[in-house]
C-alpha cells in the first residue's frame, strides 16, 4: 500500500457506510442497537469504510451505496454541480467515490465524479487567480479537500509570482517559527 | 524561505526560474577595459570601452549595477515589436511564439536594473504587462476547456514563467481527470473477492488503471 | 466505534497548518495503544474459543472467526493511524533541520515527544556526518544567489560572532553588510532581516 | 585536474566540453531533472567530480586574486560565477537528500534504487533508515502486540511489504524534448506521441522516464 502513511487517505477511509451483515460475528462492540456483544446475520450497521471494505472482501457484509452517492444526491449534484456544497456531504468526495465505485457496482458514480469535477474546476481556477479574497472565501466553504488543494496550488503559485515581480527580500524568517516578531516588521 | 521551492512539489520557485534565465545572453557596451573572464560557466570578454560584447544576463546586470556598462535591450523589447506582439496575441486564440522562452524574467531584470538603457521604458513595460495578461488569460481559457482525460498535453509556446505558474494546478487537475475518467471503465459487480486484503487492493488498483 | 480515537489523532495532525507541528498528543496516543492491547486480548480469547470447540482456526468461518477478524482489522487500522501520526510528524521534524538548523527553538521543542527529540538529534547527526564527509555545507544557499553580500538589520541581540577571520558585534538594531551565506541562517532563525533597496 | 591552470580558471582537462556544452550547463540540466522528477535519478558522479574540481580551482583563484591586488571588480565577478555554480551543486545534492529522506524505506528495500545513489548517499540512506526505524519502533511498534510489530508489514498475515511509501511515477511533469522523437507509446494507453525538438509537454512521468534517463527529454 503506497498510501499507507497518507493522512488524507486515512481520513477518507473513516467515511461511514451502511452495511448488512451476511455472517454473524461475536465478541465485538460495533452494533449499538444490539444488546449483546454480537452482531446477527441481517443486522444493518454503520461502519467506517476501512472496516466495511475488508469485511465485504471476505463476504461477511454487503455494502450499501453511501448517502453521498445515492440516487437522490446524484440527481441533486447533477442539477447544480458547480454550486452544490460537496464538502458538507463528504470532504473527500472524489477520493471516496473512487474507492466506493468498484465496490458497490454503481456505474454512474464514475461519470458523476467526472462531470462534477469538470464543472467545478473552472470555477476554482478563475476564483483562485482573480477573485478578491472575501468573495472567494465563501466559495471555498463548499469545496472538497482536493478542490481546496487545487485552489491553493493555483493561488499560491500566482502569489509567489506576484511577490517575485514586486521584488523585496529573498531571505525570510522560517515560517515554522511563531509569528510573534512579525508585528515589529 | 521565499525563494525556496517545496522539495516535494516538483516545482520551481519564481526565483529559481529567474536564476535559469540569468544565463541567457545579452549584448553590453562596456565603458571600461577589463581582461577576459574565464568563468566556470564559460569565457567572456576581454572588455574594451565602447565595443559591444555578449555576456550572460547575470553578468550584464552585475556590471550595470556597478556602472560599468550599458545594456543593449534585445530586439523583441522594442516598443514597435512589442506592440505587434500584443496585437497578434489579442487577435488570435492561439499562443504565439514571438517572444523568447524567458521573456518575463529577462524583461523584469532589465526593467529593474537597466531602465535608462531601454527606450520608452514605461511604454515597453506596460506593453509587456499587457502581453503577459492577454497570454495568461488565454492560458486560463484553454485550461477551462480541458475536459478530457489526457495522457499528454502539448503546451508549446508557453513561456518558462507561465509554465511555472500553471504547473501545480494543471498537474493536479489532469491527475483528477485521469483518475475519474478511468472509473467509467469499471465493470459492474464483477469483482472477485479475496481472502487477503492486500492482494485484493492491488487487484483494484490494476482495474482502476486499465 | 473501533478506531475512532486513532482517527482523531491523525485528524488532529492533518488539520494543523501545513508544515507546522501540533503538540505531541501522548494522552490520546496512549489511549490508542491501550485499545490495541484490548483488541488483542479479545482476539485471542475468540481464537481460544474456536480451538476449545476443537475446530481448525485456519478454516473455521463461524461467528467467533468473524469477531476475531474485526478485532484484527481494528488493530491493523490503529497501527496504521499511530504509524502515520509518528511518520508524518517525523517528516516535519526532518524539515526543521533545513529551516531552523540543528538547534531547535524552545517553542518548537516543547511540541516534541522525548523520542522525537532523540530522533531529531540523531537525524541531524546523520546529516552532519554526510555533509562533513562530503566536505560541503548544504544548509546554506537555499535561495539562488545574487550579489555575494547583502545588507541586514539585526533583530535580536546576537552578540559577538566570529566569521572568517574577524569578529563582529551584532547588537540589536545594528545594520551590517554581510556575506550572503553567513547571513542566511541568522535570517531564517529570525535573528536578522534582509534589507532591500 | 591540474593545478598549474590556476591562472586560467575554467580551463582544464575537460576543455572540449566547454566548446559545446559546459559542465555548468550539464549540471543545470541534471538539477532541473532531479528537481522535477518524482523519483531519485542516477547520481551524476563523473559530472559532480568535475564540477567540484572546477569549484575548488575557482575558490583558490578567487583567494589568490583578492590577495594580489587584482581589481576588486573582477574578483567579485569571479565570486558570483563561483556562487552560481555552488548553488547549483548544493541544490542538486540537497534535492537528492530530501528524496532519500522521504523514500527511505523504499530505497532500503530496493537495490535498483540504491544503485542510483553515490557512495556517500548510500551511507546517509542507511542511517536515515536506521534512525527512522528506531524512532517508529520506540514510539509505536514496541507498544503493539507481537504479531503487529513489523515495520514493513501491517501484520503477520500480510504477504508482501504493504507499508512502504513509493514515489508516484504517474505524476504529471512538464518536459521539453531535445530532439525529434518518433511516435512512442504512452504508458497505460494505446495513444502515441510524437515530439519535435523544443516541444513542450505535460505528461505522465512514467511515460517518459527512460527518455529522461537517456537525455532525450529534459524536465523543466
Amino acid at each position: 500500500m503506497a498510501k499507507f502513511y497518507d493522512m488524507d487517505d486515512i481520513i477518507t477511509d473513516e467515511e461511514v457506510v451502511s452495511v448488512v451483515f451476511e455472517k454473524a460475528a461475536c465478541g465485538v462492540g460495533i452494533d449499538p442497537s444490539s444488546e449483546t456483544d454480537s452482531v446477527e446475520v441481517g443486522s444493518k450497521v454503520e461502519l467506517p469504510f476501512w472496516l466495511a471494505h475488508e469485511l465485504q472482501l471476505r463476504q461477511a457484509v454487503s455494502m450499501n451505496v453511501p448517502t453521498c452517492f445515492n440516487q437522490k444526491t446524484r440527481l441533486e449534484i447533477q442539477a447544480d454541480s458547480a454550486c452544490v456544497d460537496l464538502r458538507s456531504r463528504c470532504p473527500f468526495f472524489y477520493e471516496f467515490g473512487c474507492k466506493i465505485a468498484p465496490l458497490v457496482g454503481v456505474r454512474t458514480i464514475g461519470p458523476l465524479l467526472l462531470s462534477a469535477f469538470k464543472s467545478r474546476y473552472k470555477e476554482v481556477l478563475t476564483k483562485a487567480h482573480t477573485a478578491a479574497f472575501p468573495a472567494a472565501s465563501k466559495h471555498l466553504t463548499i469545496l472538497t479537500k482536493e478542490e481546496t488543494n487545487l485552489y491553493e496550488a493555483a493561488q499560491s503559485s500566482m502569489t509567489a509570482f506576484k511577490r517575485w515581480r514586486m521584488g523585496g527580500p529573498r531571505f525570510q524568517r522560517a515560517s515554522v517559527l511563531g509569528r510573534k516578531r512579525k508585528s515589529t516588521d | 524561505m521565499a525563494g525556496q521551492s517545496d522539495p516535494h512539489q516538483s516545482l520551481f520557485s519564481a526565483e529559481e526560474v529567474e536564476f535559469i534565465a540569468e544565463d541567457e545572453t545579452v549584448e553590453i557596451i562596456p565603458n571600461l577595459r577589463m581582461d577576459a573572464l574565464n568563468f566556470i560557466c564559460g569565457d567572456f570578454g576581454p572588455f574594451f570601452p565602447q565595443i559591444a560584447t555578449q555576456v550572460p544576463l547575470w553578468l550584464a546586470v552585475a556590471l550595470k549595477k556597478r556602472g560599468k556598462c550599458t545594456i543593449r535591450p534585445p530586439q523583441w523589447m522594442s516598443v514597435e515589436k512589442l506592440t505587434q506582439v500584443l496585437e497578434a496575441e489579442r487577435d488570435s486564440q492561439r499562443m504565439f511564439e514571438q517572444l523568447p522562452f524567458h521573456y518575463v524574467e529577462i524583461s523584469r531584470l532589465l526593467f529593474d536594473h537597466a531602465r535608462d538603457d531601454i527606450p520608452d521604458v514605461y511604454m515597453a513595460r506596460s506593453l509587456i504587462e499587457d502581453i503577459r495578461d492577454v497570454r495568461f488569460h488565454k492560458v486560463e481559457t484553454n485550461l477551462e476547456t480541458l475536459t478530457e482525460r489526457a495522457f499528454a498535453l502539448k503546451i508549446n509556446n508557453l513561456s518558462a514563467m507561465e509554465v511555472n505558474i500553471v504547473r501545480p494546478f494543471v498537474g493536479r487537475a489532469l491527475q483528477a481527470f485521469y483518475k475519474h475518467d478511468s472509473l467509467e471503465l469499471i465493470p459492474d459487480q464483477e469483482r472477485v473477492s479475496d481472502r487477503r486484503p492486500q492482494v485484493a487492493n492491488n487487484a483494484t488498483r490494476r482495474h482502476l488503471r486499465r | 466505534m473501533y478506531g475512532r480515537k486513532a482517527f482523531q489523532l491523525v485528524k488532529e495532525l492533518a488539520s494543523g497548518e501545513k508544515g507546522q507541528l501540533t503538540p505531541y498528543n501522548s494522552d490520546l496516543f496512549d489511549q490508542v495503544t491501550a485499545e490495541c492491547s484490548q483488541h488483542h486480548l479479545e482476539l485471542q480469547s475468540l481464537i481460544r474459543k474456536i480451538q476449545e470447540e476443537g475446530l481448525d482456526v485456519q478454516t473455521t468461518r463461524n461467528s467467533e472467526h468473524y469477531g476475531s477478524l474485526i478485532h484484527h482489522l481494528s488493530l491493523v487500522r490503529n497501527k496504521r493511524c499511530l504509524m502515520a501520526y509518528v511518520y508524518n510528524r517525523a517528516e516535519i521534524i526532518r524539515s526543521l533541520i533545513w529551516k531552523v538548523g540543528p538547534v531547535l527553538p524552545q517553542e518548537i521543542q516543547e511540541r516534541l515527544s522525548h523520542t522525537e527529540e532523540e530522533y531529531f538529534k540523531r537525524h541531524s547527526a546523520a546529516l552532519q556526518s554526510y555533509m562533513s564527509r562530503l566536505d560541503l555545507d548544504l544548509t546554506v544557499d537555499m535561495v539562488p544567489p545574487k550579489d555575494p553580500y547583502i545588507q541586514v538589520r539585526v533583530l535580536d541581540d546576537i552578540g559577538v560572532v566570529l566569521s572568517d577571520d574577524k569578529t563582529t558585534n551584532f547588537a540589536r538594531h545594528s545594520m551590517h553588510f554581510l556575506k550572503r551565506t553567513d547571513a542566511e541562517q541568522f535570517i531564517s532563525r529570525g535573528l536578522m532581516e534582509e534589507l532591500t533597496d | 585536474m591540474t593545478s598549474e591552470s590556476a591562472s586560467t580558471p575554467g580551463i582544464d582537462g575537460d576543455y572540449e566540453a566547454l566548446i559545446s556544452t559546459t559542465d555548468v550547463e550539464l549540471l543545470k540540466r541534471a538539477w532541473r531533472n532531479e528537481k522535477a522528477a518524482p523519483e531519485i535519478l542516477h547520481f551524476e558522479s563523473a559530472l559532480i567530480q568535475r564540477i567540484r574540481g572546477q569549484i575548488q580551482l575557482m575558490e583558490e583563484t578567487v583567494e589568490e586574486f583578492s590577495g594580489s591586488g587584482i581589481d576588486p571588480l573582477s574578483v567579485s565577478l569571479y565570486q558570483m560565477d563561483l556562487d552560481r555554480t555552488q548553488y547549483l551543486l548544493r541544490s542538486y545534492l540537497r534535492i537528492r537528500l530530501q528524496k532519500i529522506e522521504k523514500y527511505t524505506f523504499h530505497i532500503s528495500n530496493n537495490s535498483e534504487v540504491q544503485s542510483r545513489l553515490s557512495g556517500q548517499e548510500k551511507g546517509f540512506a542507511r542511517r536515515c533508515n536506521e534512525d527512522l526505524e528506531r524512532h517508529l519502533e520506540e514510539s509505536v511498534l514496541s507498544k503493539l502486540p507481537d504479531n503487529y510489530r513489523d515495520i514493513l508489514k501491517q501484520s503477520l498475515i500480510s504477504e508482501e511489504n504493504d507499508m512502504v511509501p513509493e514515489p508516484h511515477l504517474d505524476t504529471f511533469v512538464v518536459c521539453k524534448s531535445r530532439r525529434f522523437l518518433g511516435p512512442f507509446q504512452l504508458d497505460g494507453s494505446d495513444e502515441l506521441l510524437e515530439m519535435k525538438p523544443d516541444d513542450l509537454c505535460i505528461i505522465h512521468y512514467k511515460s517518459i522516464r527512460e527518455r529522461v534517463q537517456e537525455g532525450e527529454i529534459d524536465l523543466v
